[in-house]
């Protein structure tokens, strides 16, 4: 069936999938001999004609782009990454099994300065949260995992976040574990509440407070 | 069941080996195991997997088996066990009804059953994982757009969570950590002569009892010496001092604050 | 100029810029108030019918494709995929059509322990993913197919799986023996007593053999 139909179809497929423009000789090149290429094109460019997309040259060489008059629809849409960040993935998966946990640990496990920005994205997407205040000199604030990050990665609890025999059973840590290599067991920490304080949203952290505590402690 | 989805699937090796021995017998390696290898032979039967009859099926197994010992072909010890397994499955399933039921075995019947289910099930997924196979793949047999748009138009952001990359990232870094060399900074120290030199300027000054933390100095909130330093190296000279003579030190009681005066010139020294 | 074509045309646009599937939700966020995208999407498949690219349904989004039949002029574009091994093929139907699995289901199924490299490959490739844990003893984790999956193999949805609804109606996707199935008669084994000696095809062994099988069983 080489006929003009199958010539177009061909034509379209090739254009559409090409990674740049291309010119009569490239598609004559992986057509059946003998297609007359031209008029296949001039067919083709009729056929979209009024359409959402275009037949255009561009330099010798044909292209199938979006019709000129709906650039207005390309506008370009930052939206949240549909996948995380390498740095952003690496964070997650710190705060999730280390939680509650500072940001200062984070920084001491990745061995890199935690940009600020890759907390504020996980916090923005609403994966990780702002848990309370470590009793500890500075009270630095602790951060942990919200309920979504448990419904993105469909996880019914934290208990349920995969553990160290997982990691074995995947292949993922194999014999040359550093000696005493633990997984935490961020279930655990559910309720640290004695390690640390809620975070006062009301900002009330008086200084006053702090001093109360250290003399109860 | 059979062929109720794609009807043309190829079971030549599964066929050629119930013609021949052989061809069974070199096919082993393609199986994944004994499982595998029955479900090639039942097939032979040509009926509905549901309706085997599995006193057969552990025969063809056996002459399976014995066919690839005596080609010396050494077998995996499941596929023995299996065999051994099917063997006493057979004479269950021959013996008259009332089995002298040998406590909590379940009845033959309902093993051969369960038999039969599991290698449907295997079935199943075989032809499936072909259909899966046949079906037009992305990258191989359709394409997407080669070249989007200079403006890109991104799919509104789905996170879908993937925990095997949350643990990969995870273990990735523990390691990394695990393996860095630790190379702390080294604490700036208040070098003792410069404790020394200060605390001997200071003397005329010290005329009362002056807590030590008075007399060390404070440090610089950014660099210097820590005030732990401070007060280290300035009670080292003070205790050099003294040894001296030259200033005199007293506490009330261990871990009570340290105060200096200086040493009035004994008479006897002079 | 709201009507029916200048939605088309705009989908059209959209779906030929977008680099990944569009959802109904991403096509109707950039079109007029009140568009019929639905609608749209259908007649828009149709007008592509028999062109050399079509529209399809993946994972419940739209995108526009090759058509499957000019697989061979796309030499060029071809990724050499990575083959897949038969058992990594067979864990992962086992895997797409009796989600949430757990790895010793899987092993159940094949009747041979996975060996360590397959569901690594098939994590690896993102066509399948951690699900969570079984609330059973033990709670194991559970496997499921990816977005990625369904994209790859151009499904709609996972309902869309070949042979899945005859599998369902014949009980074959259960774990246990659905109670209709029938136990295989015996008696039908007409030719059992001439084949009686293969039984010793062990040699005779030990009957110790099999009383230990047994027993571990």
């Amino acid at each position: 069936m080489n006929d003009q139909h199958h010539i177009e179809r061909c034509i379209e497929a090739l254009l559409f999938a090409a990674a740049e423009p291309l010119s009569i000789n490239d598609l004559a090149r992986r057509l059946p001999e003998g297609a007359d290429v031209v008029e296949a094109i001039q067919a083709l460019r009729q056929r979209f004609d009024g359409r959402g997309v275009e037949l255009v040259e561009v330099a010798g060489r044909w292209r199938i782009q979006t019709a000129a008059d709906l650039a207005f629809l390309m506008t370009e849409e930052r939206e949240e990454p549909r996948r995380l960040s390498k740095a952003a993935q690496e964070t997650l998966a710190i705060i999730a099994y280390h939680q509650p946990v500072t940001r200062a640990e984070i920084e001491a496990v990745r061995g890199v300065q935690a940009s600020k920005g890759t907390l504020d994205v996980l916090l923005e997407l609403g994966l990780v949260r702002m848990r309370g205040r470590r009793r500890t000199p500075g009270r630095p604030v602790t951060y942990g995992t919200t309920d979504m990050f448990l419904e993105t990665f469909g996880l019914a609890n934290l208990a349920d976040l995969p553990g160290m025999t997982d990691m074995k059973a995947l292949g993922l840590l194999d014999m040359n574990l550093p000696p005493g290599f633990s997984v935490p067991d961020p279930s655990l920490a559910s309720d640290a509440s004695d390690t640390e304080d809620e975070l006062d949203l009301e900002g009330g952290d008086s200084p006053e407070f702090v001093q109360d505590f250290v003399g109860d402690e | 069941m059979s062929d109720v989805f794609q009807p043309n699937l190829d079971f030549k090796a599964a066929n050629e080996a119930t013609e021949d021995g052989e061809a069974l017998i070199i096919d082993v390696d393609g199986y994944e195991g004994p499982l595998h290898v029955l479900l090639a032979l039942a097939r032979s039967q040509k009926v509905d997997l549901m309706q085997l009859s599995i006193t057969r099926l552990a025969e063809q197994y056996l002459a399976f088996v014995h066919r690839a010992r005596s080609l010396r072909f050494s077998l995996a010890a499941d596929y023995l066990v299996m065999a051994a397994w099917l063997a006493y499955l057979k004479s269950r399933l021959l013996l008259p009804r009332p089995d002298k039921g040998r406590g909590d075995e379940p009845p033959a019947e309902e093993v051969a059953a369960n038999l039969a289910f599991r290698l449907a099930k295997l079935d199943a997924m075989r032809k499936a994982s072909e259909a899966l196979n046949q079906r037009p793949r992305l990258q191989r047999d359709v394409f997407t757009r080669g070249d989007p748009e200079q403006v890109k138009v991104v799919g509104s952001g789905r996170l879908e969570g993937d925990l095997y990359q949350l643990m990969s990232a995870y273990i990735g870094q523990r390691r990394r950590e695990h393996y860095r060399t630790y190379r702390p900074e080294a604490p700036v120290a208040y070098a003792l002569e410069d404790a020394r030199g200060r605390l001997r300027e200071l003397l005329p000054e010290l005329d009362r009892w002056t807590a030590l933390q008075g007399i060390a100095p404070m440090p610089d909130e950014d660099f210097g010496p820590s005030r732990a330093s401070y007060l280290a190296s300035t009670l080292s000279a003070s205790l050099e001092l003294v040894k001296e003579g030259a200033l005199e030190a007293r506490q009330r009681e261990a871990f009570a604050d340290l105060y200096l005066k200086v040493r009035l010139a004994r008479p006897e020294a002079a």
